[in-house]
């Protein structure tokens, strides 16, 4: 670890824990310091330290070489983001939105994602295209999208989706490091919570990145009755939920996906075999979601102790809606219970 | 072999990026003041951007209060967009808008209690009619809409109409590669579009000097062979004149234009922004001193267009009429929640309608 | 129906059924004599008449304004759909190649899936874009691919798919007279077949269009003992399974989905109930491929039915590859029958 | 108000359309017959537009037996693809092709049995070791690695070296909005990049007409304030030294320009392809006259630089090279399925480790 990352992650005066904003920010920092080779740039991440300030103080500290400003052009950054690897660097682009990750998509399926597979292995994309992603926050149009399905479908990706700020910390620096493509998509509504989500495991600070391998999940709460799966800020929600199931004497395990692919599908069944229950909950739209590829990693993967089909709660197969109508598009506490309850046979 | 030179961003043929103040807002005997629009037409868009002025006023007080979640205001470019609009014939032509062309809307008779609705976030597109209006649904996504325009010139031209699309967009967007297509696809089909790029200077946080290669927009109209204008997006009749043209040749069949109309975004991008971070308050006191409204102002009174009880009355009915505008969107009911699914297609699928089913026994 | 399509299609000599391309020819024509706002354009689609002569003809038959060719620019291909459907017209335009249409993912998704409903139903988007699509010719690379699930997971887009001659002429012509968005996914390994896939059942012609709803799926093939879900050229494989699966006693039904959105669930699972097991099978990668979602709804609609988890047989989740390894990509008939069996606990 | 009028298409500094004959093709006094290459260079030059041409056709035929599925001639093109890559540095530049720069392969000394596989169907992106050879995995996507050789460049710049990138793109590309995107930003961060496009007067079924707005490709960059020069492309001197003009200009921080070589696509699109259907068999016939490799011969002719024995030699040599590349392709051995698994990842994934089981237990 370099001298400038442990200077500010090291022993001094205990801060309070970080908002996920500046848990993303600190392992940019970190990759900036141990890796002379990565870059960071996109729309508005240098002067300005990105929309959600996630690149805050990152060019003053390391240069208007390493961490810069580009034209606005989505495809011109993921496109160059493939040149740049071909001539060694790291590159972190980011997308500024969700929504605006389409322009980029071409580049990102037919160029990052295949060139390593195209070149047989010659030519590496060690690229993580960072997405504030996901909705929840009252935004205009298009700054409210969940790609992850998009994304989980291509090959040669590989695709992470953090809940909360430690392990947004963890994976950033995991996915930076990793010698393949990564969309790593970060949930915009918690960028302002700190530490783990409620009730959750004290998960381990900064200090300890990278102890889940690529593709692992973990459980955020145990329980017996039922398994929720969740990432990102779903993964909240799901907590609240069974905290009030647990007001009922209904004990459910929930699950934080994180990454989107590799699927954890052992992980999956582990659980479900014990709980014979499961509900799959995000915010993108049902149908063709990442939800149906949950759903089936299920059931293949524990069928014969399925109590019931395993229950899908997801936006609703409509554009993603404007401000008062969010919260009736977002999987709401009442439709994860429901859920739950039909896996009763309710 | 021939080389061509970059041209000089500053060079009279591409486009004076600083621009030149107009006389109009200096008065004085130099021929360049005679005013450059009908009496009445300048009078009434005078109005305009001072209604635009206090709306915007209205809107950012609004995002304050937390009537609207956020908002984009337009302050500095009321010039670019009412004398672009005003140059349009809303009976033929059709304006598609980025998500800051609040004057334009304004300009063009929609109904603003229905656009700022969208900045309440009641409905992403806004609740006006778009296709009444001739104006476009609000469109977020930087350059999207700039196909649209060329599509529906296009449709213009196939149906033997007359009509023409003016295409709005800003610096930023000029980077896209949409707009690139657009613009190729509209000299190639000869379609009958105005491209009005609003340059105010920044995107966001990034300057021109960051986003445009050779440092005039204007001057990419030469490589898709049509004509590209810089104008001085703070003067009232330069735009209107530079549009005006524009119009006037593709609806005689003269293809598309570009008109970049130099202005300034005099405030944040957007009520979330922070201009401290990334421009020198300088810049902005500079641009200050050419603010299209007063200069407007100026140029009325200098050709003695307008007294002092014009200016009083247009105070007073555009100050009631921005006021109305606001409290009709700060009071507009918030859509049913039905409205999730009614909209979604023409011919609905037996999918949504269990949705819906869903919505209503679980959410609504 | 036009003087121009009857007279094609009338009376005359009994023809020996159309291939693909002709019927979709056909049906292109149709829709052009029978409704003046209709418009075909695209790359090559013009003069040359289409890389695979979907389109030949029609512009020396209904004229450069009706039928024409664009710049080499997809993004523009589908907004100028977008501005053309506002202004009265009923654009079908032609993406190249399946690969390509990446470039106008953004255009597709934010804004011709979505005009109707940002503009609370004031403009609607009669535009079906044509997708020659999927592998199994062998083609170079960005030529083979299968973007179903992407279009499926669009909210405001459907999305078709047939798998034969006579149904392509009838899907093609309900999709331009629609007045919602389809993305239309034309199975290039089928053009030059003639008439319904082997052991299918006698499909009516092109006299008789559209008596299926938009979303209806068919069986093309019933059998008692499992159920194979399948669409565009993997039908014609599934039926070739089944017929394979006959010598051995067993006995397949084989369900042609058509559309990818809607997706008859109902069919299915009434399907599913009867045969108790059900193999999907599609050719895009197998993570968040569609089989996922098919897997989730049968599962969802005929779980206290289902013998075993529902099976997917699709694509690796590798990049498509080049000649000689595409048949070892795509879905096998022993892949299928492998699943088949694995339904049956072996 | 300031107009920039489009520029004429043919008129002297926006890149002649009509490639003027370079005097090299035609001997005599005039003082631009000077040939412009050093003897050595040009005899080797000469004996790889031979080679290509030769292999070319060894292709064609290829494909015609079945061995190749489809191939994309690059006949007529010679000239300018030797030319374009004899003026870059194996050391330290690096070229992104597309599809057909067949002979900017082997003027870069890329292993062509391993490039043809490409054409065989052995492996999309070829066989060759795309970063030991400096020239990037064979890319279908038009317009697509056009932002790969800015980011390159751009990465080049970053670590203080002095390689230049060389962007190849047809004119059919030019219009697709990566390529805007890249140039734009090639511009923005001054990256030392050549863009070279090739107009060989057709994309597929669709001429310069129907595709470039206002008619020069190389008129674009003024747009973006870099260099723009149209050359005649069959001229394999001027394409050889405007590429090198360019590529000192970017090597010595001068930052992109953009070399349009005007040439002619002399065979169908692919062999799939049927001109026959779009274009006029006598434009094929006209330049079928300004085929660049009698061309080239006469230049060395005309500059008492080759004799007959030469000529033969170059035949019998250039042959013999063609046709060892052609039985090598032909025989080359098929990739093991298991590729399908192998270079999915660097680091691999239980998923794609249990699916390379079940196309073991099940396939192989
Ligand atoms: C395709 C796309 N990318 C990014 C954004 C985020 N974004 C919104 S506005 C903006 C800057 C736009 O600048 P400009 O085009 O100059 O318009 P202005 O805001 O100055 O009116 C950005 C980056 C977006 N809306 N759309
Ligand atoms: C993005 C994209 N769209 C469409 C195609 C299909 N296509 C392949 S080559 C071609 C024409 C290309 O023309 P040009 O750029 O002039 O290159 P040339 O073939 O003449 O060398 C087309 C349309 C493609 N490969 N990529
Ligand atoms: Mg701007
Ligand atoms: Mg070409």
């Amino acid at each position: 670890m370099s001298p400038a990352a442990t200077g500010r992650t090291g022993a001094e005066a205990p801060a309070p824990p970080a908002t996920m904003r500046e848990a993303l920010n600190r392992a940019l920092d970190e990759a900036l310091a141990e890796d002379p080779a990565t870059l960071v740039f996109g729309e508005d991440v240098g002067r300005l330290g990105g929309v959600f300030r996630v690149t805050d103080g990152l060019q003053q500290r390391y240069g208007e070489h390493r961490v810069f400003d580009t034209p606005l052009a989505e495809a011109a950054i993921a496109g160059m983001a493939v040149g740049l690897a071909m001539n060694g660097w790291r590159p972190v682009p980011e997308l500024q939105f969700d929504g605006f990750a389409y322009p980029a998509l071409d580049q990102i399926v037919n160029q990052i994602a295949r060139m390593n597979y195209r070149s047989r292995g010659r030519a590496p994309m060690p690229v993580t295209v960072r997405v504030p992603s996901f909705g929840g926050i009252r935004a205009p149009e298009h700054h409210g999208e969940s790609l992850e399905a998009v994304f989980a479908h291509v090959p040669g990706l590989k695709v992470a989706a953090p809940s909360d700020a430690p392990d947004a910390y963890r994976m950033l620096l995991q996915s930076i490091r990793s010698d393949d493509p990564v969309v790593f998509l970060e949930p915009k509504a918690r960028y302002w919570d700190r530490g783990p989500g409620p009730s959750g495991p004290e998960a381990p600070g900064p200090e300890a990145p990278g102890e889940l391998p690529v593709g692992a999940s973990r459980v955020v709460r145990s329980g017996r009755h039922a398994t929720l799966v969740a990432w990102g800020a779903m993964v909240h929600r799901c907590l609240r939920a069974a905290e009030l199931a647990a007001e009922d004497g209904v004990d459910l395990e929930v699950v934080d996906l994180r990454w989107l692919k590799p699927i954890d599908a052992a992980g999956l069944a582990e659980s479900v075999r014990r709980t014979r229950r499961a509900v799959v909950v995000h915010e993108a739209p049902l149908t063709a979601g990442l939800g149906g590829e949950v759903s089936a990693l299920i059931t293949e993967g524990a069928f014969s102790r399925l109590a019931a089909p395993v229950q899908r709660v997801a936006g609703f197969d409509v554009p993603y809606p404007a401000g008062p109508l969010e919260p009736q598009y977002l999987p709401t506490l009442d439709r994860i219970l429901s859920a739950v309850q039909r896996t009763f046979g309710a | 072999m021939l080389t061509r030179k970059p041209p000089d961003a500053r060079s009279d043929d591409s486009g004076a990026k600083e621009p030149a103040m107009s006389a109009e807002g200096e008065g004085g005997p130099d021929p360049r003041s005679r005013p450059r629009l009908p009496a009445d037409l300048h009078r009434r868009l005078y109005r305009t951007m001072l209604t635009a002025r206090l709306l915007d006023t209205e809107a950012v007080a609004l995002q304050r209060q937390g009537v609207f979640p956020a908002y984009v205001s337009l302050r500095g470019q009321e010039a670019a967009q009412v004398g672009s609009a005003a140059a349009m014939d809303p009976q033929r032509d059709f304006a598609f808008p980025t998500y800051r062309e609040m004057a334009v809307a304004l300009t063009l008779g929609v109904d603003m209690v229905g656009y700022m609705a969208s900045h309440r976030a009641l409905w992403h597109g806004g609740l006006y009619d778009p296709m009444a209006s001739r104006f476009a649904p609000i469109n977020a996504v930087v350059g999207g809409p700039v196909p649209h325009a060329v599509g529906w010139a296009l449709g213009e031209k196939l149906a033997g109409r007359t009509g023409c699309a003016v295409s709005y967009f800003g610096d930023g967007a000029s980077s896209e590669g949409d707009v690139h297509e657009a613009m190729n696809l509209a000299g190639v089909m000869g379609a009958p579009v105005v491209f009005v790029c609003q340059n105010n200077r920044w995107a966001l946080s990034v300057p021109n000097e960051g986003q445009i290669a050779g440092g005039s927009v204007a001057a990419r109209a030469a490589g898709y062979g049509m004509p590209g204008t810089a104008v001085d997006g703070n003067d009232l009749a330069a735009v209107y004149t530079a549009v005006r043209e524009a119009l006037e040749r593709a609806r005689s069949g003269g293809g598309p234009s570009l008109v970049e109309a130099l202005t300034y975004r005099a405030a944040p991008h957007s009520t979330s922004d922070d201009t401290s971070r990334y421009r020198d308050p300088r810049e902005e006191r500079e641009w200050a001193e050419r603010d299209p409204l007063p200069r407007a102002r100026a140029a009325l009174e200098a050709a003695g267009r307008a007294d002092a009880a014009f200016f009083d009355r247009a105070e007073a009915e555009c100050r009631a009429e921005a006021e109305r505008i606001r409290d009709g969107v700060s009071t507009a009911p918030e859509p049913p929640g039905s409205d999730l699914f009614t909209h979604v297609f023409r011919e609905p699928t037996a999918e949504l309608a269990r949705q819906r089913r869903i919505w209503q026994e679980e959410v609504a």
